[in-house]
């Protein structure tokens, strides 16, 4: 192996738990020893977006809190009509189940990525990418079931006109971050296969050496956005 | 050298700008003089505060300046005088914050027996709803607000019947009781004040917002808005009218009461509408 | 000198020859995925079942934070990362709890006076 | 003491460079989509300053209306309001942000904490085109029908999107836009900045070491990033009750007589939010001016700064406190009435840690060998002004207080001079400052002493008078107060002072501009580090330096910032890396007070 980048050279062995807070933050270099730049900065950028998520939610928490108007029961909105019987919530059901898969998927692609396994590696990706691409499609469904049925994003036949308002803002915004990420993985299980990071070759985007980190970045964004789906399901759906 | 001089001459030109000036507020009309001993109080702690500084920082200027062989002193830190300093400014901080905070608790707490009136602002008018004999303001609703009901007052309500709804006209309040002010929008924020009074609120649409004073001074005052409300925000302007008890029920007397204004106005309208 | 240590150390630590970063056994993914798929299936069930109240309530939020928790720890391997950035990353989200109590406050306000002045007549 | 001393580090860890740097083949890539942050940093800065001038030229329509009121017949209530919206908006976010993070941050961050250049050159170099692009949709407004928008740099809805106001139909929607767009292209920069602060950092250059300088940028890039996603959040609400009829922030409405289709919403729902980002932002701009206003004072004072722990913790201690007191502004706007006791304690305590601050400054001129050079001269005075500008936020920020002041001309008077004039008097003198460096060239002194005078003494004169009118009661967005029973006519004279001050004043950053300008080509060649500074950006190998900063080694750091006028030392500073063996000594002495 040509470079060790990921190995930071002074991680002191001897500094855990509290003395290694304090001893992290006050050495030279790195705050974050052991972690690369587009981890660290993915992590920030993270941080960031967890706010503009918490904003939303927050407004959407608000303006359900103060109106006098009848909230629909997203429980029965969101339920489905199968074999004759409605089963309360189940697409959203699904689409949890579906995204948490794509969760594994990536998880042990990172894993894979480390240990240089180009194929296994691509493979994990593209299937994480799948299983997003078909959230972003049932996603649509819902869009389309729930317009079908008279709701706007100026109102809708059963109560207060801001639940189509927050409904569309949010998992639009949500199901924007997931579509980013599948072209994302995309680009990447390409560049694992074409054995980028293998030779270091230099990213576009970065102007920086492609190195198998990257898998882990783009991880932590896609595992980002099943977490935010993780508030969004218990506060949008199960309120 | 002039530095240090344009300093001081700065911190007390402005000492001696804000004892001499023509610029103060206007005579207070309100029980809302504690406020104004309250920004009393911030003056002076603050004005010593920064008579201090800048003085201090002046004379630095001129004692530290660089003269041939001049050389600083080197001192990183003194854990004491930092201390004392942080220690001496949260005293000043808690004199400032603790009358101010006793006072709010005054400006959030409405007396019992104060009487309620209501203020509605619309773009780029005043319009006002006194209870009428039986003291109480009628039931409205922000979804009842209509050009005839500017108040969207509910037209069923037995003690909606003898509200006053005054539009466009001069706010009329007896002097020495205590009034607690609803402020309610048509359309966008704005925000009922009168420099007399030292008290002001939003009034924001889809909501009811509140304070309430005292007025202690019979005198005609003007209303200003002071939010933005578009183009009209500076002409946005009423009048309020504080008189003795006696003054103000007759002025009472000749009003017209809800149940009667709904049935003229809707008249009105009526016949504009056929014409 | 609060670090007067002189060490420098060791370059490759806790690192196999032809692997670097974060390593795993693949135990620990699988077994957290299929937790993730309990607990999402028993978030599911809360809503089945038709619970109210506080009981539903408290599961939604138990449930979502134990998700939560374990995605972030696990598959985002915050819980092998040093303190460093472990609190770098949580702290923050602190101000919006703060934010989001307040709004609660607010909104709560809101209603109430939506309610007195405006709640006849709907 | 852990970090203070003068002695020697630590210890050195071996160098770990991340990766070689782009480098740049033709004219174009090195100077127009150049990914060197100090190019970056310029074309920020240049772009800043450019529509900070269309700021400063409404300002002045805005006096002239003020000052003159009924006599210029082009100024319209709907322009005024434009004005004042787009002239608030420009100065603080295009201006000031721009100028403060994408500018200084570009150019010192890297310099000053060892590095080559930002992590991720190529985000970096985005972050910039995107930023021209926010900046752009915002003077496209003005060319739309209707106009910009007039809704007050705060924006409040329902008025914001409401036919009462001007720019209606298009302007919001360009200003909402690019406030999107600008906040897209910051997040860029800033994650870059932080990133490189974070992890990018020479060796020996520990967080205790860094410059305040750094220190200040960074934790403003940090409450950045965390208080415009709040705005973001708001603009894109606001949008969609704009384009799409929502209702967020938009309850029922009958405006003019007519019913809106609109219900429900929480008009104040996005003042919460705009503060929420809003008082953040305000120290987004003060924190930068706090950090680089001490290294000028410690600099030309040739004395450490005093504090320097104290001021690293005040500064974190200020980010943070910063995002529990947004409600101070809305004390009068009709929120949960109990929230003002929460909110004005939060507000006051703030004081505590920026006191701490003055005083460091202020100390820190003490026994010092004070040098009156022009960035000096304005770093004193950005003392003077925000000590005055920070005391009457103490009024505001005491609860009842506000409520005769708040939407005053005090107000005004207020933001002006702890954020119009104190943070731009150190953008002032951080430009002398390091205008050599950029250059290579000397400003011209008399010019720049007569900028500083003119600046200084009027701003303060335009800005403190202005309090006063607050307590007699003018409002601050009124296009005009023509008779009211409170407002003496004498009140009429000093608008007229003030108006012609601010022409006064606005004029003679013509001449500044002038100077910095010629100064790149008749200015006398500068010395290579004309102020005997210690921090890094002075160190490098070539003046102005060069691509990729350092020539062939990154520096090692030995020290913190401020080993000025050390006893026993023969020069009376010690750059940030000179090794202990290699420091001058004037006679045997030890090196370390005891
Ligand atoms: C750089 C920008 C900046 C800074 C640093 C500040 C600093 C402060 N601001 Fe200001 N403020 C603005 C920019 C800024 N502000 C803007 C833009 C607005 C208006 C927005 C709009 O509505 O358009 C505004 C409005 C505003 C309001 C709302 C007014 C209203 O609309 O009604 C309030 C209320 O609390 C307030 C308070 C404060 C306080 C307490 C501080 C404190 O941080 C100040 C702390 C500093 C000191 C206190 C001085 C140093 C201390 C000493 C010298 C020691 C002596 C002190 C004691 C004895 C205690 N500000
Ligand atoms: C940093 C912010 C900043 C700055 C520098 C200024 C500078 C000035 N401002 Fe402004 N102002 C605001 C921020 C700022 N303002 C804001 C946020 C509002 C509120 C808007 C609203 O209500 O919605 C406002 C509103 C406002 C009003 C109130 C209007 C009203 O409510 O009716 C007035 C009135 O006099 C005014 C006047 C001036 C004047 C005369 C100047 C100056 O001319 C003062 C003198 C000049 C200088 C001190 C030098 C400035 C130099 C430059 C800008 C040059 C460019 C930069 C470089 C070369 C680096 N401003
Ligand atoms: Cu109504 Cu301003
Ligand atoms: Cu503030």
């Amino acid at each position: 192996m040509s470079h060790s980048a990921v190995a930071d050279t002074n991680v002191p062995h001897a500094h855990h738990g509290w003395s290694g807070l304090v001893h992290d933050w006050s050495t030279d270099q790195k705050a974050f020893k052991n972690v690369p730049w587009g981890k660290a900065m993915m992590w920030i950028f993270l941080l960031s977006d967890t706010f503009i998520f918490g904003c939303f939610l927050l407004s959407y928490m608000t303006v359900r809190m103060s109106t006098l108007d009848q909230w629909p029961n997203p429980s029965k909105v969101f339920a489905l009509h199968i074999g004759g019987q409605e089963i309360p919530l189940i697409l959203i059901a699904i689409m949890t189940f579906v995204l948490i898969s794509s969760s594994g998927t990536m998880a042990l692609a990172v894993k894979y990525g480390y240990q240089k396994d180009r194929v296994k590696t691509a493979i994990l990706m593209i299937l994480t990418a799948i299983l997003g691409a078909t959230f972003v499609g049932m996603q649509a469904f819902e869009w389309t079931k729930l317009i079908m049925e008279g709701v706007r994003p100026w109102g809708n036949p059963w109560g207060a006109p801001q639940f189509g308002s927050t409904f569309f803002m949010i998992t639009g915004f949500h199901g924007t971050h997931v579509t980013i990420g599948v072209i994302f993985l995309f680009i990447m299980a390409r560049k694992v296969l074409r054995g980028d990071f293998d030779v270091e070759r230099k990213g576009f985007f970065t102007s920086r050496k492609g190195r198998y980190e990257i898998v882990e970045t783009t991880g932590l964004y896609w595992h980002f956005v099943d977490l935010v789906w993780v508030f969004i399901f218990a506060f949008f759906y199960l309120w | 050298m002039i530095l240090a001089v344009v300093l001081l001459l700065l911190t007390v030109g402005s000492v001696l700008f804000h004892f001499y000036s023509p610029w103060w507020w206007t005579p207070i009309a309100s029980n809302w003089d504690y406020i104004d001993h309250t920004i009393i109080i911030t003056f002076w702690i603050t004005g010593v505060a920064f008579v201090l500084i800048i003085g201090f920082v002046a004379y630095c200027v001129y004692r530290f300046r660089h003269r041939e062989g001049q050389e600083a002193h080197y001192e990183p830190e003194n854990k004491r005088l930092e201390w004392w300093l942080t220690i001496a400014t949260s005293l000043g901080v808690a004199g400032l914050l603790a009358p101010g905070l006793v006072v709010w608790k005054d400006f959030v707490t409405v007396p019992a027996g104060a009487s309620e009136i209501e203020v509605m602002g619309q773009q780029w008018q005043w319009s006002f709803r006194l209870p009428g004999k039986d003291g109480v303001l009628g039931k409205s609703s922000d979804g009842a607000v209509t050009v005839e009901n500017p108040f969207g007052i509910n037209k069923d309500d037995p003690q909606a019947q003898d509200d006053i709804v005054l539009e466009a006209a001069d706010l009329h309040l007896p002097a020495g009781k205590p009034i607690k002010v609803l402020l309610r929008s048509k359309d966008v924020l704005h925000n009922f004040y009168v420099p007399e009074f030292r008290a002001k609120m939003d009034l924001i649409p889809g909501m009811v917002t509140y304070f309430w004073f005292t007025p202690t001074r019979t005198a005609k005052f003007d209303i200003l808005c002071f939010e933005l409300c578009g183009t009209g925000h500076y002409t946005m302007r009423g009048s309020v009218v504080v008189e003795d008890d006696a003054a103000y029920q007759t002025w009472l007397s000749q009003q017209t009461a809800f149940r009667d204004t709904y049935q003229r106005t809707k008249v009105v309208t009526k016949d504009s509408s056929v014409q | 000198m609060a670090h007067a240590e002189t060490q420098q150390a060791p370059v490759h630590h806790a690192q196999s020859h032809h692997a670097q970063g974060q390593q795993h056994p693949i135990g620990i993914y699988l077994w957290i995925w299929g937790l993730l798929f309990v607990l999402s299936f028993f978030s599911y069930l809360v809503d089945y079942f038709h619970l109210h109240g506080m009981l539903r309530w408290s599961l939604i939020l138990l449930f979502m934070i134990l998700k939560a928790g374990l995605i972030v720890a696990v598959f985002m391997h915050m819980a092998w990362e040093r303190l460093a950035l472990i609190y770098a990353i949580l702290v923050p989200p602190v101000l919006l709890l703060v934010f989001v109590a307040l709004m609660t406050l607010e909104s709560d306000y809101t209603f109430l006076i939506r309610e007195e002045f405006f709640g006849i007549g709907r | 003491m852990v970090d203070v001393t003068p002695s020697a580090v630590d210890y050195v860890a071996p160098a770990h460079e991340e990766d070689e740097l782009y480098h740049p083949h033709s004219f174009l890539t090195k100077y127009v989509w150049s990914q060197d942050a100090k190019i970056i940093a310029i074309q920020y800065a240049g772009t800043a300053t450019a529509i900070g001038l269309v700021a400063l030229v409404l300002s002045w329509l805005m006096r002239l209306q003020l000052g003159f009121p009924d006599t210029f017949s082009f100024i319209s209530p709907e322009a005024y309001y434009q004005f004042i919206t787009v002239h608030g908006m420009i100065m603080v976010i295009y201006l000031l942000t721009a100028l403060f993070l994408g500018g200084f941050g570009n150019y010192l961050i890297p310099l000053m904490v060892g590095a080559r250049d930002m992590v991720f050159p190529y985000v970096n170099m985005l972050s910039y085109w995107v930023y021209l692009l926010a900046v752009l949709v915002l003077v496209a407004s003005f060319f739309l029908p209707g106009g910009a928008t007039g809704a007050g740099w705060t924006l409040y809805p329902p008025q914001a999107i409401l036919n009462g106001t001007p720019g209606r139909d298009y302007g919001i929607i360009l200003m909402l836009v690019s406030l999107i767009i600008f906040i897209i292209g910051f997040t860029m920069g800033g994650l870059n900045y932080v990133v490189t602060v974070l992890q990018a950092r020479c060796r020996g250059m520990t967080l205790m070491r860094l410059p305040l300088s750094v220190w200040g940028i960074f934790v403003a890039t940090i409450l950045a990033l965390l208080a415009f996603p709040a705005l973001f959040v708001g603009c894109v609400m606001m949008l969609f009750d704009r384009i799409l009829g929502t209702s967020f922030f938009m309850p029922r409405i009958v405006e003019f007589g007519e019913q809106l289709a609109y219900g429900g919403g929480s008009p104040i729902l996005f003042q919460h939010l705009f503060w929420f980002f809003g008082h953040p932002e305000v120290y987004i701009v003060a924190l930068p001016a706090f950090g680089i206003v001490s290294d000028l004072i410690s600099t030309h004072a040739r004395k450490n700064i005093f504090g320097y722990r104290m001021m690293v913790w005040a500064i974190v201690a200020i980010g943070g406190l910063s995002f529990v007191v947004w409600a101070h502004h809305m004390y009068v706007s009709g929120m949960n009435p109990y929230f003002g006791f929460f909110f004005a304690t939060t507000t006051l305590i703030i004081a505590v840690p920026t006191a701490i601050k003055v005083y460091n400054w202020v100390l820190t001129l003490w026994r010092a060998n004070i040098h009156l050079t022009v960035p000096m001269l304005f770093a004193i005075a950005f003392i003077l002004t925000f000590v005055n500008g920070g005391i009457t936020g103490l009024f505001l920020g005491n609860v009842v207080v506000d409520v005769p002041l708040s939407d005053t001309m005090f107000v005004v008077a207020h933001f002006h001079m702890v954020m119009g004039v104190a943070p731009l008097l150190v953008i002032f003198g951080a430009i002398y400052h390091w205008y050599p460096l950029i250059t290579g060239r000397m400003y011209n002194n008399a010019l720049g002493q007569f900028h500083f005078w003119v600046t200084f003494v009027g701003a303060y004169l335009i800005f403190f008078p202005m309090h006063y009118l607050g307590f007699v009661g003018v409002p601050r967005r009124y296009f005009e107060i023509n008779d009211t029973t409170f407002v003496p006519a004498n009140v009429h004279e000093l608008n007229m002072f003030i108006s012609v001050v601010a022409l006064i004043v606005g004029f003679a950053q013509m001449v500044f501009l002038y100077n910095i300008i010629s100064s790149i080509w008749y200015g006398k060649k500068a010395e290579r580090n004309p102020w005997r500074a210690t921090t890094l950006e002075w160190q490098t190998p070539e003046v102005p330096p060069g691509h990729g900063n350092w020539g062939k080694e990154t520096p090692v750091v030995y020290r913190w910032a401020y080993d000025y006028s050390v006893p026993g030392v023969a020069q009376d500073y010690i750059p940030q890396n000179t090794p202990p063996d290699d420091v001058p000594m004037a006679k045997p002495h030890r090196l370390q007070p005891a």
